[in-house]
Formats: C-alpha cells, sequence, structure tokens
C-alpha cells in the first residue's frame, strides 16, 4: 500500500501510519453514526431538534460526551469478578478492531489481503459475543446475567444466517479475497450493459436481506435487543458499567455498526470500486493509484447509507419476544438462506 | 413474503370477528326490581337480612348479620350479582381530634362522642361493608355487616370472590380487622414496620396536631352571616 | 378453564419447588422489578420466581405511592376534597372529581344546569383522550419502538391546551364545584376543540398503523394474557379490561348519571379474544369514540347559566351515596358518608387500577418474563389508582 | 478514581471539564407521581425538547446517570429506594427535586406515609415548585443546574465539601493569603483565621423563579 503512494516510508512510519489508520477507520465511523444517527435522525424522526447547545448544531456534543465520561467514578460492585468485568468491554471493542484489519479502502489500501478474508471476517466476528457474555456472567447482577445468557443465545442463532449469506456472494465471486470480490462486482456486466458492474445486491438481494437481517441482531438493535431490553432488563449486560467502561461499550456499539456496514457495502454494493468500465479499467491490477485516496470516500457513503437503514429500523420498530426471535432465525432465517445458495449454485453450473 | 399469521411461532392465532354489536340498552331499572331483588334475598338467607333500605330508582343498601356476611356473598352471586366492586369498612366513631382546623385561641368545645350508625343502622362502632353490581340488570347493591368490638372478626369473601384478597388485605391494615378464610393476610399499603390501623378515628394525624392547617382563616364566620334564603346571591 | 401453559406452570412451580432442596438441579431465581423500573408506570414492584425465563409465581406488592387519600378526605371540607381527589388518576385528572361532585350533589338533592351538565361530560371525554392517548404512544415504549411516545406527547399537547384554555390547570384543572362549574367556556374556545378533535381522530389512524398495523407487536399481543369473563367479573376487571373479554357493560350507556352521554351516540367496542392485543385494541377504539362523542356535544351546549343556587358554606345533609363514572382506567367510583358538618365523614375510593392489577398473580402465572411487561402494559394502570 | 480528584487543576482545564459536564448530561427516568408525567413531556415530547439543551434522556440504568430528576411523592416505603438508586450513581452527580410533592411533602404535608421532602435524603441542587410544575419551570432548572455546573469548583465537588463556586474557592484563598502567615501558630488568634465566605456570596440551593443565581 504504502509503495504505491510513490514515497519511500521507512518501516516505523508505516507501522504508526497503520495504527492511526485502523484508529480513524474505526473510530471516527462510530462518533459519526452516534453524532449523525442517533442523536440527529432520531431526533428528527421524533419531529424535535437533538443537541443543539453544544457547538454550532450540536456538533461538539460528542466532544462534551467524551469529557463527561472520562471524569465519572468508575465503579465495580464488590462481589463482581473485579479482573474478568474490566476486561469486558475491551474485548468487544476487541473485535471491531480485529474485523477493520481485512477491509479494502482501495486497491492497495488494505491492512492485511488474505486471500480468506470472507473466512477471517465471519470466524472474528464472534468474539464480541464472548465479551457481552463476560460482562452478563461478570456484573454478579440478575438482570446483567438474563441480558448475557440472552445476547448469547441470539447472536449465535444469528450467526449462521450472515455466513450462509455471504457464502452466496463467495460461491458467485468464486473466491474469498475481499478484493477479488470488490473485481468481480466492479467488471461484471448485466445483460451485456456494464456501465453499473454487478454488485451482488441484485443477484443476491435474498442474500442481502438476510446479512442486514442477522447485522442488525448481531448489533443486538431494535427489533432484536432483547439483551439490554430497556423496559425488562433494566439495560442487560452494560447494567453495571460506569464511566469510561460504559463509553467504551457505547463506542464499541456503534463501531460494530459502522465496520459491518463496510463489510456488507463491500460484500453486496461493490465497496470502495465504482464499476471499472467508467474509467476504461479492465481488471484490479491496472487501477489508478488516485483510487486509495478516493477509495475511502466511496466506502464511506456507502456505509453511511447502510448504517442508515439499520438505524431508521432501530428507531421505529417494537422488539421480538426472546422465543420468537430465536424461531425467526433457526425456523425462517436459515432454510432461506439455504435455498439461497443452492440457487446461487446452481445458476452458478448452469450458467 | 414472510407468513407471519402461521401458528409456530406467532401464538395460535385467535378469531379475528371485530365487535359483537351491542343490543339495545336494557330499560333502567324501575322501582319494582329493588324490591324483587331484596325478597330474593330474603328466601335466600331467611332472617339474616336485618335491614334494607331502597332509595327509589337509584341505590339498595342491605344490611345482614355478622356471621352469614360470607353466605350472603355466595347468594348474591347465585342471584346474578357477580360483578365485584369493593370491599372496606366504616369506623362510626366521631374523630376525637376535631378536624385540626380549630382556631387554637378559641376555647374548643367537647365534641359529642355518641355513635351513630348510617343507613341501615347497626350496634358496633365498626361495619365492613362491600358492594356488587349486577351487569346485566345494570343494578348494585351495599351490603353491610357489624364487626363486634371485643374481637373484630369476620368471615372472608375471598371464597365466592377472589377479587376480595386485595380489599380485604388492605381492610385489616387499615381498621384492624381480621378475615378468617383469608390466604395471606399481609400488609398491603404499609412497610411491615408500621404500628396502628391509620382509618380508625382514633388514629391521630400527627402534622395536624404539631402544625395546625394554615388556611384557618376558612373557619371564621363570614362578615355578614346570610341565612339560608339569601345565601345564594354573591356565589 | 385455565390454559395448558398455567398447567404446565403449575406442575413447574411444584416441581421448581422441590427441586430448591435437591442439589443437583438450577434453583429457581427470585426477579425482583421495581419499585423503580422503566416499564412499571411509577413505583409498582413486581416479585417474580422464575424458572429459566419463564415465570412461576409473580406477585406485584404496591404500597410505594400510598398516600393515605381516605384518611385526608375525613379532615377537609368538601372544595378541599376536589382539589386532593383529582391527583388519584393524575393523567385524566378532570375525570376523578366528577363522580364525587356527582355523589356530593345526589345527597344535597340538587343538579347541576344543562350547560354546566354538558360541559362537564366534554372536559370528561377531554381528560379520557389525555389519558388514552399517552397510553398508546407508551404502548410502544414497553415494547421497545421509542418513537410512538414522542407523537403520543405531540397530539397529547393539543387536548392539555384546551382544557388549560378551559380550565386554567393543564391537566389538575380543580375545575368542578358542587353544583356547576367554577366559571364558564372562553370565547374561540369551541372552534378550537372542532380543530384538535380531527387532529386527534388523525393520531388515532396514525399509531393504528404504526403500531396495531406491526407485524412484530401483534406478534408479542396477540393470544397473551388471556382473561376469560367470569374470571374478569370475580375480580372486578372494568372499563377496556373488562370490554376485551367479551362483556358488554359501560357505565356512560348503563347508567343514568347526571352528565349528558344520552345526547351522544357512540357505539361500545367489545373483543371475544379476551387477551392483551383486544384490550389495547378496544382503548384505540374508544379514544375515537371519545373524538366522536366530543364532536357531537360541542354543537349541543345550551345556553344558560353554569352554577346553580349554592350556599356559601356547603354543609352536605346527612346520607351515603355511591356514585360510579366510566373513567379512562375503568369504574371509578366513590362512596361518600357524610353527617351533614363541612367535611364528609368517611369516603371510600373505588379505583379502577386497584381491582384491575389484583388479577396479576392470576394472570402473570407460566409467562415468559418479556410478557410481564406486555400483560401489565394491557392492563394500564397509573400507581396513585393503585396505591390511593 | 477520577482524573481530577488528586491535583489542583488549571482554571481553562477546569473550565473545559466544567463545560463539557454541563452540555453532556444523562438524566435517569425517575417518575413517581403526577410530575413524571410533566417530566416526560419535558424530557420526552417535541414541544418541550430538552435533548436540545444536552439532556440526554437515554440511560435506563442508574449507573449511566449524572443528574436525576425526583419527580412526584416520595413516600416512607420509598424512601430507602431514593437512597439506594442515589447511591449507586456514580460520583459526579447532581438533583433537582421537582414539584411541592418532592420539595416539602406538597398537598400531602399531613399524611401519615409521605416523606416531607425528598432533601430529608438525598441533597438537592435545584428545587422547581410547582404542583405540577410545568415543563417550562423544570427546563429552567435544568438551565439553571447547567450554570451552576459551569462554573463549579472541580475540587471541592470531589472532595465532598460542601458545594462552593470557582470564583468563591478563588477569593477564600485571596482572603487567606491576605490575612498574612498561614494559620499554624500556636497561639490562635482568631483575626488571622480565614474569613468564613459571607453569608451573601454563600451559594443557596437554587429555586426556580426565585432565590440567588450566581
Amino acid at each position: 500500500m504504502i509503495s504505491a503512494l510513490a514515497v519511500e516510508i521507512p518501516y516505523w512510519g508505516q507501522s504508526i501510519f497503520r495504527v492511526v489508520g485502523g484508529l480513524v477507520a474505526v473510530l471516527l465511523p462510530a462518533g459519526g453514526i452516534v453524532y449523525l444517527f442517533l442523536f440527529k435522525m432520531m431526533s428528527f424522526m421524533q419531529s424535535r431538534l437533538g443537541p443543539m447547545e453544544a457547538g454550532p448544531y450540536g456538533s461538539m456534543q460528542l466532544l462534551a460526551e467524551v469529557g463527561k465520561w472520562m471524569q465519572k467514578e468508575d465503579i465495580a460492585p464488590d462481589n463482581a469478578d473485579k479482573p474478568i468485568f474490566k476486561i469486558a468491554p475491551l474485548v468487544v471493542l476487541l473485535s471491531t478492531f480485529l474485523l477493520i484489519v481485512v477491509v479494502p479502502f482501495g486497491p492497495d489500501a488494505v491492512f492485511a489481503d488474505f486471500d480468506t478474508g470472507v473466512f477471517y471476517f465471519l470466524a472474528v466476528g464472534s468474539i464480541s459475543v464472548l465479551g457481552i457474555l463476560i460482562a452478563g456472567w461478570a456484573s454478579a447482577n440478575k438482570y446483567s446475567l438474563l441480558g448475557g445468557l440472552r445476547a448469547a443465545g441470539q447472536l449465535i442463532a444469528y450467526e449462521l444466517p450472515m455466513v450462509l449469506a455471504t457464502l452466496g456472494v463467495v460461491i458467485q465471486a468464486e473466491s474469498m479475497n475481499l478484493n477479488r470480490i470488490i473485481e468481480v462486482q466492479n467488471t461484471g456486466a448485466i445483460f451485456g450493459f456494464g456501465g453499473l458492474g454487478n454488485p451482488f445486491i441484485l443477484t443476491q438481494f435474498v442474500g442481502f436481506l438476510i446479512f442486514m437481517i442477522a447485522v442488525q441482531a448481531e448489533l443486538t438493535q431494535a427489533p432484536f435487543d432483547m439483551p439490554i431490553a430497556e423496559s425488562e432488563l433494566v439495560s442487560g449486560y452494560m447494567t453495571e458499567y460506569t464511566g469510561f467502561r460504559f463509553l467504551i461499550f457505547f463506542i464499541a456499539e456503534f463501531a460494530t455498526a459502522g465496520v459491518f456496514a463496510f463489510i456488507a457495502s463491500v460484500l453486496f454494493l461493490g465497496g470502495w470500486g465504482v464499476p471499472f468500465d467508467w474509467f476504461g479499467w479492465s481488471n484490479i491490477d491496472d487501477v489508478d493509484w488516485w483510487m486509495n485516496i478516493v477509495g475511502p470516500v466511496i466506502m464511506a457513503t456507502k456505509m453511511f447509507a447502510l448504517v442508515g437503514i439499520i438505524m431508521w429500523v432501530r428507531f421505529s420498530y417494537p422488539r421480538f419476544r426472546e422465543d420468537q426471535l430465536q424461531t425467526f432465525a433457526w425456523k425462517f432465517l436459515i432454510p432461506v438462506s439455504l435455498a439461497n445458495i443452492a440457487v446461487t449454485a446452481i445458476l452458478k453450473v448452469a450458467i | 413474503m414472510i407468513d407471519l399469521s402461521r401458528s409456530s411461532w406467532v401464538v395460535a392465532p385467535l378469531s379475528d370477528t371485530e365487535t359483537t354489536d351491542a343490543d339495545a340498552p336494557q330499560a333502567l331499572p324501575g322501582d319494582g326490581l329493588r324490591e324483587g331483588i331484596v325478597d330474593d334475598l330474603r328466601q335466600r338467607i331467611g332472617d339474616a337480612l336485618i335491614d334494607s333500605h331502597i332509595v327509589p330508582n337509584d341505590d339498595l343498601f342491605v344490611r345482614v348479620a355478622t356471621d352469614s356476611w360470607a353466605d350472603t356473598a355466595g347468594a348474591l352471586k347465585t342471584a346474578g350479582f357477580t360483578w365485584f366492586s369493593f370491599l372496606s369498612a366504616i369506623d362510626w366513631m366521631p374523630s376525637p381530634y376535631g378536624k385540626g382546623e380549630e382556631d387554637p385561641t378559641v376555647e374548643k368545645e367537647p365534641i359529642d362522642m355518641t355513635i351513630k350508625q348510617g343507613v341501615c343502622g347497626g350496634e358496633t362502632r365498626m361495619q365492613v361493608f362491600a358492594r356488587l353490581t349486577d351487569l346485566d340488570r345494570h343494578v348494585g347493591i351495599t351490603i353491610k355487616a357489624d364487626v363486634p368490638d371485643d374481637k373484630p372478626v369476620v368471615d372472608s369473601w375471598t371464597g365466592s370472590f377472589a377479587g376480595a384478597n386485595w380489599h380485604e388485605r388492605e381492610c385489616h391494615e387499615m381498621f384492624g380487622i381480621g378475615f378468617n378464610g383469608h390466604p395471606d393476610l399481609r400488609n398491603m399499603y404499609l412497610p411491615g414496620e408500621f404500628e396502628g390501623h391509620p382509618m380508625k378515628k382514633d388514629f391521630p394525624l400527627l402534622a395536624r396536631m404539631v402544625k395546625p392547617w394554615p388556611g384557618i382563616v376558612d373557619v371564621e364566620p363570614m362578615p355578614v352571616q346570610d341565612e339560608e334564603e339569601a345565601g345564594g346571591d354573591e356565589s | 378453564m385455565m390454559s395448558d401453559r398455567q398447567q404446565l406452570s403449575y406442575i413447574a412451580s411444584q416441581a421448581a419447588d422441590a427441586r430448591l432442596n435437591v442439589e443437583l438441579e438450577t434453583e429457581g431465581m427470585t426477579l425482583n422489578i421495581g419499585p423503580q423500573h422503566p416499564a412499571t408506570h411509577g413505583t409498582l414492584r413486581i416479585i417474580a420466581r422464575l424458572d429459566g425465563e419463564q415465570v412461576i409465581w409473580a406477585e406485584p406488592s404496591a404500597g410505594y405511592m400510598h398516600r393515605g387519600y381516605e384518611k385526608l378526605t375525613e379532615v377537609r371540607t368538601f372544595p378541599q376534597v376536589t382539589t386532593l381527589i383529582n391527583r388519584i388518576d393524575w393523567l385524566g385528572s378532570f375525570a376523578n372529581e366528577v363522580p364525587f361532585i356527582l355523589a356530593a350533589e345526589k345527597l344535597m338533592e340538587i343538579e347541576a344546569p344543562p350547560r354546566a351538565q354538558v360541559i362537564r361530560t366534554i372536559l370528561f371525554e377531554l381528560s379520557r383522550i389525555a389519558n388514552v392517548s399517552l397510553f398508546l404512544g407508551d404502548l410502544g415504549v414497553q415494547m421497545g419502538a421509542i418513537t410512538p411516545v414522542f407523537l403520543a406527547f405531540r397530539d397529547r399537547e393539543y387536548v392539555l391546551n384546551l382544557i388549560e384554555g378551559a380550565t386554567g390547570g393543564r391537566f389538575h384543572p380543580n375545575f368542578d364545584r358542587i353544583g356547576g362549574l367554577k366559571d364558564d367556556l372562553p370565547k374561540g374556545w369551541i372552534d378550537e376543540t372542532k380543530q384538535v378533535m380531527k387532529k386527534l381522530i388523525g393520531f388515532c389512524d396514525e399509531i393504528e398503523d404504526l403500531l396495531f398495523g406491526n407485524e412484530i407487536f401483534q406478534s408479542r399481543m396477540r393470544g397473551i394474557g388471556v382473561i376469560p369473563a367470569d374470571i374478569a367479573k370475580e375480580y372486578g376487571l372494568s372499563g377496556a379490561n373488562l370490554r376485551a373479554s367479551g362483556v358488554d357493560y359501560d357505565l356512560r350507556r348503563d347508567q343514568d348519571i347526571a352528565l349528558s352521554y344520552d345526547k351522544a351516540d357512540f357505539k361500545v367496542w367489545t373483543h371475544p379474544d379476551g387477551d392483551s392485543w383486544a384490550r389495547c385494541w378496544i382503548r384505540l377504539q374508544e379514544t375515537r369514540e371519545s373524538c366522536k362523542i366530543v364532536q357531537q356535544l360541542i354543537e349541543q351546549i345550551p345556553a344558560g347559566p353554569v352554577m346553580t343556587k349554592v350556599p356559601r358554606i356547603i354543609k352536605v345533609p346527612e346520607g351515603e351515596a355511591y356514585v360510579s363514572t366510566e373513567n379512562p382506567l375503568g369504574e371509578m367510583g366513590y362512596y361518600v358518608v357524610s353527617k351533614g358538618d363541612l367535611g364528609p365523614f368517611r369516603v371510600k375510593i373505588r379505583s379502577a387500577s386497584f381491582n384491575n392489577i389484583s388479577i396479576t398473580p392470576w394472570v402473570l402465572k407460566g409467562v415468559y418474563v418479556p410478557d410481564i411487561i406486555t400483560i401489565l402494559a394491557s392492563l394500564y394502570f397509573i400507581l396513585g389508582d393503585i396505591d390511593r | 478514581m477520577g482524573l481530577v480528584d488528586k491535583g489542583r487543576m488549571p482554571a481553562p482545564l477546569t473550565k473545559l471539564f466544567n463545560m463539557s459536564r454541563s452540555y453532556s448530561l444523562w438524566v435517569y427516568q425517575w417518575g413517581l407521581a403526577c410530575c413524571a408525567i410533566e417530566m416526560g413531556a419535558a424530557f420526552g415530547s417535541p414541544r418541550y425538547d430538552v435533548m436540545r439543551l444536552g439532556v440526554i434522556p437515554l440511560p435506563a440504568s442508574p449507573r449511566q446517570a449524572d443528574f436525576v430528576c425526583v419527580s412526584g411523592t416520595v413516600t416512607d416505603k420509598m424512601a430507602p429506594a431514593v437512597k439506594r438508586l442515589w447511591e449507586q450513581m456514580p460520583e459526579p452527580k447532581y438533583a433537582i427535586s421537582m414539584g411541592s410533592c418532592a420539595n416539602c411533602g406538597g398537598p400531602y404535608w399531613d399524611s401519615y406515609s409521605v416523606t416531607k421532602g425528598v432533601d430529608q435524603i438525598i441533597p438537592i441542587d435545584v428545587y422547581v415548585p410547582g404542583c405540577p410544575p410545568r415543563p417550562e419551570a423544570l427546563l429552567e432548572g435544568v438551565v439553571l443546574l447547567q450554570q451552576r455546573i459551569k462554573n463549579e469548583d472541580m475540587q471541592a465537588k470531589w472532595k465532598g465539601d460542601e458545594f462552593t463556586t470557582l470564583q468563591a474557592t478563588r477569593a477564600a484563598e485571596r482572603g487567606e493569603l491576605s490575612a498574612g502567615e498561614p494559620t499554624g501558630q500556636t497561639t490562635h488568634d482568631i483575626s488571622t483565621d480565614p474569613q468564613p465566605i459571607p453569608e451573601r456570596d454563600r451559594p443557596q440551593p437554587i429555586v426556580v423563579g426565585g432565590g440567588p443565581i450566581e
């Protein structure tokens, strides 16, 4: 990646560049999502203004939030399991950073270009379940325990449809490498017309829907927010957390939303690329170097669009009951995603 | 596309008939109805029915003997009064503390402590009373019974009306009346360590003892004490 | 009569008790919801014994909002009592005063002039709309949907403006006097009411397709917390809870009372199922019905005085009277015993939510934890009404 | 353990921390009685929206709350629950007592089961009179609380002393310095003691629509 920018950066410069890049790629979208969607979009949906005092149009609200959460007293309940109680939020945030490693932002702008990128992010995605379960168990509070167990059941139940939905994409792109998937989408053509590329959202629409529903469940958001059901279990596994630990949970929740939106845009909307025909490229190697800079901007717009949908559903839907949620996943989503794979495979072989 | 009404994960789909149209409201109960009810009750519980008072076309009060308090409930339930309204008690002794609104400077005249029962009379200081309604004939009945002063215990209504459970718990903690046959006679409202029964007339309201009610000015006689007939001009 | 799930939970509770002392099994967990909990409207505490996610036995513990109304009414004069009692059901608070005033008027054998009766009925229905519209919005929050409550508050403000315009208080008006009303309606109030009623009917349609049309909402409400008619009668349920179990009983139509409901024709909605869905659905239809009642009555306000001849210091003659009306929460009645002096001798307040909630130990047996919140939301209680 | 309880904070940093604390107040829904509906109208309705002031009514557990608005009648049975929930809140916490029931028992002043005023249980920063107070009155209470937080002396707050503003402590120190050598004298001369803050300057709890506003 660095060599493409036609300037030689020593190795320690590269690692600093990667660390800063990683932080920006995770925290900036999280901050943007919290401000844009949680404060502003929710308020406008509810016909009110949202924070306006801190800075023009409440733009400094995030600074105020972080500043305040730093000053809060850090309470750990006495019969809680102290070390594990303190580690739990970091584990949840850890899985977000691990996910961003494999997301490509440009032909060379990717932290680690694995050949089995899809396999990697599906495996790493389930680390946050551990964090939530630890948080639920360690905070020695009945509500947290109930919330943690519900989260474990739900996240496992919804990882399966996500895996099967991505399987459809992998079959169609014949590769697990994310850059290759983007290349296939942008060079493909629909009935000969190459101007729009072949984003998998068109051919894999059922897979896209199942993936988005599974993402909604992975983030424990509204229709599936049984683990943090305010009206029943006070605030689920986050009940006992205060101060900057709660801030880490809060940021992790929205950062994961951003990262999953990145991945969804890579898999279904053609990631950082625009249809290659517009610039006369034929494959990934002859994409110009400036795409490494424009790529992240395109990815950001697609990500904000997808997160907009996720948050829109979050703020307007009531929540499932626990058993309905499980039956919806096992008895409905998984069979449909299996059918989707079968159809893709048959079409793959036939055409 | 998603067939949500399937019974597998939506609990069994129940009937979707919107409404049953209300038939014409029955004729409002006339006078004969309440006499009929009292006679019917007299047949069911015999001379336990001590006194009855009918407000024509309006209301019906009945007083029964204490020991047949529980089977009056059963009798009325079979007679059609299926809807349980409430159950509570009245302490007929006038409050020895007055209203706490008297002008402290003026010498207080003694309060007559004679116990005078209400509509259907009665001998004892405490009376337990309940109300049932017949939803089809749109008529309500209030049943009273004396509570013996020495041992304030009556039978419980939970046998025929499960709804009386909470009402009797509240009556127990407020008036100190025991209900034998009641499943668990704990305190309903007051915290466990609250001693005394607040609704008894001899339970003082301490705040009023310590600090008389600030609005005493209301009690003074008006500058021109108008007689009854000239009363309404300035209201 | 008990549904199969309730039998199952009964067997489960026996098993759970047996298991408590057997070390191998996981013993049941006692969950304490409240007294301060986002779902309970205020301070109701529910003690529930769970076996996993299923409730074996649940019992609400009331008393956290007990302010001792009946004792306080004994040391106050009649006008002071009306100020106090409109804080019992603090959402539709004008509706609390009306039965007490009617009971006092019945004892004094006087009747409010026709104009006062019509205005009283209109304000009664307005406070019902203000009460139940917040219920419809709050229903969403209990289920997890955040947005409907804002719509409810937004449209409820219009109704509060009307009540404040007429009475001066947003929702503790204290506008009733024995023998009539404090004073007359302000100018322009009538056509403003007409516009607001159109807006409120629009609000009902909006909530109907936002919430009631939502599949998740239906799947969480249908078939949950079924209460058969005879159990409802035995516990003394009233209002929409009773009508949801198929009992066609509405005090506004079935009782001869000094309010002018006979001037408006309205439909009494019932539903045969008796589950949480039926209760909420009936309240939605009743809100629309109330808007129509107000629209009809607003045309027929007769001219004339608003207050009859009443002596300056009111002494209610000796006697006892019980008057109850169809309050937003159910049937609310006052049993007033008067000994002919300034204040009442004893006032028994029959509040609707006390009976409505006394059925929860029966109905919560064998349900899941999230269903506790659904059933309590559909029974719709106000803490001041339970604890008095 | 917060960052600021040990050493002295330079003024601009305190200003920044105060500013951030006042603009991001997370409030815990603590509705008790009728004032809860007016609080709901203030916190959760589009007309008197409080989120535009930076007060976010999101948290469902006391652990994440900054300030709490006790709205409604506190009965004797509820008092221990109020106390426990107040202690569960992390440290820089504030309280608004809304409605005359919470301020002093209100219309139930003579009831046998009502606590006469919630300030017997928890320290209150702002009193909002009214029964129920209009949502605008509550918003004014929130704004006054924000003003109070903006010029608050963090150190005194962390040490748990009585609330003092930044200016008051600075004035006390100057008073101390100008009153000559430190007071560790053997013969304790009253005149060299730090002059107590004059009564007028001592910040009173704010009462909406009355009382001093610093």
